[in-house]
């Protein structure tokens, strides 16, 4: 308990948000393009840092799922921001040792000739230290 | 300055004025002082040269109560108060015959003796037509400086050479303006708190609460100051080193703020020679710099920058941030 | 008129078209894309951490750079763009930052966000202007049914980036209109097409892509354009191949005539 | 010196459990001119009150500290005491040592210490006190209503009827407002119309009340009982002593396509036009911006029709001016404008529609005779979905903080009333919460859901997304099943909030009354004066003042009326004598006070004066009393300290610097 | 060196609140239990437009260590325009007092509505806090006012 409570401390220092702003609304999990992927949805987000089940949330599929695109940080009326919650919960895992969700090792199967730079670029700062 | 006394006698004869303020000679070559000059054989002491910096515009108070119209000599930088004044409804234009003299600088004997330049006997140079070089005789035999370097500081950031007011204008005027208003304030902000305050400290301590700026000065107008009358409990002054003068000051260039022309008499009058113009000229910056750049005494708009506002006007939190 | 220009890793690269036909565009509309001297990647994502600085340095390199040149800086990548306007912001906005970055930057003066970040659809919409882009063009598009597509980065979040409406863009659309050809609105346009993740998950990226397609199809769009390199792989790889996607510059050269320098 | 009485409360322990009041007595009997110094339980019952009373008379009191709750609550209470002792009620301070003392310190050494100050300065300043004088102004018996919606009809008819003339000002060319463009209303499900006509036509008829539609307020001067209005009644066209309002000139009207107001732009209405079948009054008005004769000189069909020959294009604006005692703020509401909120593509889709113009579509006056169709094709939907919460309860700068509170009860009319006439079209509603208090509102809400088959599903939608087919496909989630659903709709309906009319902030700042962050009129106390604005004589009625259904729009109409009339009622009010005052022989007459005076109370006058012997005429500042409002902003312009506040003056104020810092 | 005997600093602090909002504010901080330091000590005045530089300067000179102004907020004024000039007298103020060397800390305008009490107990707290670490004011108080 007392870590998770330290780690959603963190989590809410690194993203900035405040969870407790959130009137349960849905409008993220309404707008997220990859809400089907998730096994935590964007809404629960909030109520997981809240919970302070931070254990949870790391090991979720939907820290890697989450896009990026901003959809929930946009339409979110409480300025509540659960994508800068999953990105923070993402930095927590990949801050640690062994966290990393990409190995240099499995790149080369992955790409193919127009892959462009970016996408190794961020994915290298998306999943790893 | 024939001109000038040629054209207030024909007005004093012709019945236009009842009277003339101008100055005369003091006892020293460079000490004129103000003065009323109502008949003709008066003029044989009236001087208008280089040395007559002082502001006429607020005799025009007293003046204004007085019968008949008063011919006032106003150089370019006091035609604001002038205005100011009139503003103010302290003066009354209809009293007023303003003649608008011309002026190249006004000249600072401090500043003269500063240069090394002491026990004057006379001086050429000082006229209003004179030379780019002041000539002195001296106990100590002649010496020479140029005008610039005697000039008074205010006259180095002179607001121009344009009159604000006049009935007719005598006299060519001259830009003297060679320096940047601001720099001096400039020079305090930079300093750091401690600085600041032991400069302070330093200048205001030699304050004997003479009140000459204050009598001096056309915006400290009131009938009577509420630093002597017991609407506050703020009449008194002991001579000790404490926050009492600057008390003084501050609430001075306050109750001043938005309406001084920065005529810079303050500190040109003070015994103890205090840049006291520096509080105003803080305030006219602040001004400028937060509520749009006004000059007291330039315009007819009724209203000074502490008598209007904006709706998204700085915060007072500004002062902290700026540092 | 000069612009300081970040071209980003991807378009030295992968994306040399989207360059090279800005490069030309520019030249004939009149402007010059003058190239930061040692810009470093942007890194591709904008670290959301606000305790995230190293990662926000190479951003401020370039926008400094731009200051002192007292250029605007213009990006034509999606994702540069976000990065460095985001960046931009935090420099302008966040003490914090601010204060970590300079240190670490140990430059002459401060950076403070003094720099206007500029996409190059916003050169021609703020700065060229529409109207005299339509007078430049030689080579009206006519008769090609056009879908913008956005993505996610040019537009999100609406406040900081302040590009468009990011629920009702309409500057590609005027883009279009400018050079000749008739914009298809289709209400996909600013949804992400899951680019980031199309390196791990392909199944979820060609989903988005096929939606985003199908939409623009189902409202008469032949073609798409995009400003995004990375956009422009995902639909290209894992979208339908009925429906091509061009960088806005290739058909803005083409209009202008300049597509062949 | 005064002679100087000092009470100090327990307030039962609120005071007594931290402040050592005994401790406080005994230090203030050590001040200099403190005669008398006790404590008692409750300062403010009648037993306290006679404590102080019987100290006045005894020991012959000058003055009075009582330390105290804060003076908000019970400076009248005490003040009301001395003076029914023979004590000038101004002559009366309060320590404020619970509210700032007792109750946010725990410490008993510390809170106590503090009360010792706080009790010190009363003293200090009640030591300079002078006993004033409350002056008297007279009322002028007779109301202003601003907005003629059911608020405002309510509170003129109110008025009205405990007989006092009042006048209806309303900016469009008829009464009825907002509940005019409603269908029905919840939870009855009344015709809308079938119950607030009547009322405009009991307001219209009533010999004390004066209907000035298409009429604006201009300019307020003036207070409480005693307020001067210019009232703009703007040239209508017509002239309303002749006009018969038989509707012709509307009929051949050519210039047909400005759309109407009153449908929300979904219909079209002429240049020449009432605003409803239904208008009070039933005058047309020329809309100049759109009339042809106005904008090129050409036309004058209207007039060519008119038998009544009513139609005058040379009217001209007319400016009233009347005096009015009470003043009351009706201006209603508007639903937000949308453009915040592209993701619902309410700009992109014509069948995106807010609820409001659901209320027309609905109506059988509306712009499809009361059909329920399509706006894109006129096809009768299969689907609708209708979203919550837009624009309300946010955090973000797109919409407003608060709730709207009457979308819940309306959204759940409007599906009733779609089962219920059109029982083959499901209707699904996407709340966040659905807020139903209010006599029979859940039950409403409940049938909604039980007897009609309403869908409600918990959750947002995030997208609403147009098909190239014409159907929108809404983007929602589930949050109880925790699902994200695709819904095909054919209509959406946005409750979009409500917000005050933006006119709102004009009148608030001519009238002096406060507005808070969200525009809505602030009440003097939101739980005991709900229906006064803190500035005398301004009443709130209606949305002005916060979001309402009509039961409590009316009910606060009637409240409204009752303060008006409690006003007007009274023929002298007592005036504030805490004004500003000035010191004839200290005034330089500069004019820098009147700059500042928000209610230019202060004049001058060349005036004879005496100056210790000097005799001379002066330009004097003079304050009026009756206008001055106390703030004291021309206090600190005085850079010679003429002027002064009664009541707040600078040496009181000092003295009581001066003792803090002691 | 003795760690122990050394007293606590108590600022003066002087706060004057408009009686409109920010008295009030001040109330609601109190009827909601949100405490501050008692070094904080209230003056009402009926606006924070009546609030003369003499009392501000005076309230140093007696030996305050910070003064802090509170009015409605800007928009909100109960005299419609009294709080736009208080911040434009209050801004000069400051701005000089700082151009003499006194340390900007100590004098602060916050405005405060009759429903923040959260922020007039915080803003007290702040201010405080700032002013004891700021230490005893030397700058402006009148050493003939020490007692």
């Amino acid at each position: 308990m007392a870590t998770g409570n330290k780690q959603a401390e963190l989590i809410k220092e690194i993203s900035g948000v405040n969870p407790l702003k959130c009137m349960k609304c849905g409008k993220c999990s309404a707008s997220c393009p990859s809400y089907n992927e998730m096994d935590i949805k964007p809404h629960q987000f909030v109520s997981y840092v809240v919970n302070e089940d931070i254990e949870s949330l790391v090991n979720s599929k939907s820290l890697w799922k989450c896009l990026s695109c901003f959809a929930c940080v946009e339409r979110c009326p409480r300025d509540v921001k659960p994508g800068k919650l999953i990105d923070a919960a993402r930095q927590l895992v990949v801050r640690e040792r062994g966290g990393d969700y990409l190995s240099p090792n499995e790149i080369p199967e992955l790409l193919d000739p127009d892959t462009p730079q970016q996408l190794l670029v961020s994915a290298f700062r998306r999943y790893r230290r | 300055m024939q001109e000038l006394i040629n054209r207030a006698k024909e007005l004093l004869a012709d019945g236009t004025v009842a009277r003339v303020l101008g100055w005369k000679a003091g006892d020293l070559p460079f000490n004129p002082e103000p003065a009323y000059f109502e008949k003709e054989e008066d003029f044989a002491d009236f001087v208008y040269d280089g040395f007559c910096g002082a502001n006429l515009s607020k005799y025009m108070i007293e003046a204004s109560k007085l019968e008949g119209k008063t011919l006032v000599c106003l150089k370019p930088c006091d035609t604001y108060s002038f205005r100011q004044l009139m503003k103010e409804h302290r003066v009354n234009r209809e009293k007023a015959y303003i003649i608008g003299v011309g002026c190249r600088g006004k000249l600072d004997v401090n500043k003269i003796r500063d240069l090394g330049i002491k026990g004057i006997e006379s001086v050429q140079g000082a006229e209003i037509e004179g030379s780019d070089t002041l000539t002195f005789q001296t106990l100590y035999g002649e010496k020479t400086c140029s005008y610039a370097d005697a000039m008074l500081e205010r006259c180095h950031v002179c607001k121009g050479k344009e009159h604000m007011i006049y009935d007719e204008l005598i006299g060519e005027s001259r830009e003297t303006k060679d320096a940047d208003r601001f720099a001096e304030v400039e020079k305090i902000e930079a300093m750091s708190p401690e600085e600041r305050f032991a400069y302070f400290q330093k200048e205001l301590s030699k304050c004997i609460r003479c009140n000459a700026c204050r009598n001096v000065c056309p915006a400290c107008s009131c009938r009577k100051c509420v630093f002597d009358s017991n609407k506050f409990d703020s009449a008194q002054k002991a001579n000790v080193n404490s926050f009492e003068e600057k008390m003084f000051h501050i609430i001075r260039a306050f109750h001043v703020a938005g309406r001084c022309t920065d005529c810079g008499e303050c500190s040109r009058v003070c015994p103890q020679g205090i840049p006291l113009h520096l509080f105003n000229r803080k305030f006219i910056k602040d001004i400028d710099e937060l509520y749009g750049e006004y000059q007291a005494g330039a315009d007819d708009e009724e209203r000074g920058p502490l008598t209007s506002y904006t709706v998204d006007d700085a915060e007072p939190g500004i002062v902290a941030e700026r540092g | 008129m000069k612009y300081s220009y970040y071209p980003g890793c991807t378009l030295k690269n992968k994306a040399q078209d989207l360059d090279h036909y800005a490069r030309v565009s520019a030249q004939a509309l009149g402007f010059e894309l003058e190239e930061i001297s040692e810009w470093q990647c942007c890194g591709g994502v904008y670290p959301l951490g606000t305790d995230e600085i190293a990662t926000k340095l190479s951003s401020v390199r370039a926008l400094n750079e731009a200051k002192e040149k007292g250029q605007e800086l213009v990006t034509l990548c999606s994702a540069c763009h976000h990065v460095i306007k985001r960046v931009n912001d935090d420099m302008k906005h966040v003490a914090d930052i601010r204060t970590k970055a300079n240190n670490y930057m140990q430059l002459d003066e401060p950076y403070a966000g003094e720099t206007n970040v500029l996409h190059f659809l916003e050169v021609l919409r703020d700065r060229v202007g529409f109207d005299v882009l339509k007078e430049k063009v030689t080579n009206p598009l006519t008769g090609k049914k056009i879908g913008a597509y956005y993505g996610c980065l040019l537009l999100r979040p609406g406040k900081v980036m302040a590009f468009d409406n990011p629920e009702n863009p309409k500057i590609m659309e005027d883009f279009i209109r400018a050079i000749g050809a008739e914009p298809v609105i289709y209400p996909y346009r600013n949804e992400c097409c899951g680019g980031y993740i199309s390196l791990k998950d392909n199944e979820l990226a060609a989903g988005m892509c096929r939606k985003i397609e199908d939409s623009a199809a189902g409202f008469g769009a032949d073609m798409l354009i995009t400003a995004c390199p990375l956009c422009m792989y995902n639909l290209n790889k894992n979208g339908n191949e009925a429906l091509p996607v061009y960088y806005f510059t290739e058909l803005l050269a083409e209009a202008l005539g300049v597509k062949g320098v | 010196m005064q002679r100087i009485g000092v009470f100090v409360c327990h307030c039962g322990t609120n005071i007594a459990a931290t402040v050592d009041v005994k401790k406080v007595v005994e230090m203030a009997l050590a001040e200099p001119g403190v005669v008398h110094a006790e404590d008692y339980q409750y300062m403010c019952s009648e037993v306290g009150q006679e404590k102080i009373q019987n100290a006045i008379r005894e020991k012959n009191l000058g003055g009075v500290v009582v330390c105290s709750c804060s003076p908000r609550m019970h400076e009248t209470t005490f003040r009301n005491a001395a003076q029914k002792a023979g004590l000038n009620p101004y002559m009366v301070e309060i320590a404020n040592i619970r509210e700032h003392c007792s109750w946010i310190h725990k410490d008993v050494k510390e809170a106590t210490e503090k009360a010792v100050i706080l009790m010190r300065a009363a003293v200090a300043k009640v030591n300079l006190n002078t006993p004033l004088k409350a002056g008297e102004s007279r009322v002028t018996k007779r109301a202003l209503v601003i907005g003629g919606g059911i608020a405002g009809i309510q509170t003129a008819l109110d008025i009205a009827e405990a007989g006092y003339p009042v006048d209806i000002v309303e900016k469009t060319p008829s009464i009825g407002g907002r509940m005019s463009q409603l269908d029905k209303t919840f939870p009855t499900l009344d015709c809308s119309s079938c119950i607030l006509t009547p009322k405009m036509v009991d307001a219209s008829a009533h010999p004390n009340i004066t209907l000035y539609t298409y009429s604006e307020v201009e300019k307020v001067s003036g207070f409480v009982g005693d307020f001067t209005v210019d009232i703009r009644k703007k040239a209508r066209s017509v002239d309303m002593s002749k006009c018969t309002g038989c509707g012709v000139c509307q009929e051949k009207c050519p210039s047909k396509k400005i759309p109407s107001e009153f449908n929300r732009g979904l219909s079209n209405r002429t240049a020449i036009y009432t605003p409803f079948a239904q208008a009070i009054p039933n005058v047309p008005v020329i809309d100049r911006e759109n009339c042809i004769k106005f904008k090129t000189g050409k036309c004058g069909v209207c007039s060519k029709v008119c038998q009544a020959g009513a139609i005058d294009y040379n009217q001209k604006d007319e400016i009233i001016t009347e005096k009015y005692g009470a003043i009351v703020v009706a201006t209603g509401f508007d639903m937000i404008k949308l453009d915040k909120y592209d993701e619902y593509a309410y700009s992109q889709s014509k069948d995106v529609i807010t609820s409001l113009e659901l209320e027309r579509i609905m109506n059988a006056a509306g712009p499809t005779s009361g059909h329920l169709e399509r706006l894109s094709d006129g096809k009768a939907p299969k689907e609708i979905v209708f979203i919550q919460c837009v624009g309300s309860r946010c955090a973000d700068d797109r919409g407003k903080s608060y709730c709207s509170k009457i979308c819940c009860m309306y959204t759940a009319k409007h599906a009733m009333l779609i089962r219920d006439k059109y029982p083959d079209v499901n209707v699904t509603v996407f709340y966040i919460d659905v807020r139903t208090p209010g006599k029979n509102f859940d039950e409403f809400y409940r049938r909604a859901v039980e007897e009609y088959g309403v869908n409600y599903i918990k959750g947002q939608v995030g997208k609403v997304i147009p098909q190239p087919n014409g159907k929108l496909l809404v983007q929602g989630a589930d949050l109880i099943d925790n699902k994200q659903i695709l819904k095909e709709a054919d209509m959406v309906v946005l409750a979009a909030a409500i917000e005050p009319n933006p006119d709102v902030r004009k009148i608030a700042t001519m009238l002096t009354a406060s507005i808070d962050t969200n525009n809505f009129l602030t009440e003097a106390h939101a739980k005991l004066r709900p229906v006064e604005s803190p500035t005398a004589g301004i009443f709130l009625s209606g949305v002005c003042q916060g979001p309402k259904d009509i039961p409590e729009t009316v009910s606060q109409a009637g409240a409204a009326a009752v303060k008006a009339i409690g006003l007007l009622a009274k023929d002298k009010l007592l005036t504030n004598p805490c004004t500003a005052h000035s010191d004839e022989l200290l005034s330089n007459g500069c004019s820098q006070c009147a700059h500042v005076c928000p209610y230019g109370a202060i004049t001058y006058e060349e005036r004879q004066v005496n100056d210790h012997g000097i005799r001379e005429v002066r330009r004097i500042a003079v304050v009026n009393d009756a206008l001055c409002q106390g703030c004291g902003a021309c206090t600190v312009t005085c850079p010679s300290g003429a002027m002064d506040l009664q009541g707040f003056s600078n040496r009181q104020i000092q003295a009581e610097v001066d003792a803090i810092c002691l | 060196m003795s760690i122990e005997a050394k007293e606590e600093f108590r600022p003066k602090i002087v706060a004057f609140c408009c009686n409109w909002c920010s008295y009030a504010g001040a109330d609601l901080a109190g009827s909601s239990r949100l405490a501050y330091p008692a070094d904080v000590k209230i003056i009402r005045v009926p606006c924070s437009c009546r609030v003369n530089p003499m009392f501000i300067l005076r309230a140093f000179e007696r030996g305050a260590d910070g003064v802090i102004l509170c009015g409605c907020h800007p928009g909100d004024c109960h005299y419609t325009s009294g709080n736009y000039y208080a911040r434009r007298r209050m801004t000069l103020l400051f701005s000089m007092l700082d151009f003499i060397g006194v340390e900007n800390g100590r004098t602060r305008v916050e405005w405060v509505s009759a429903a923040e009490g959260v922020k007039f107990s915080t803003t007290m707290r702040e201010f405080v806090d700032k002013i004891r670490s700021l230490g005893k004011n030397v700058r402006l108080e009148d050493l003939r006012c020490r007692n």
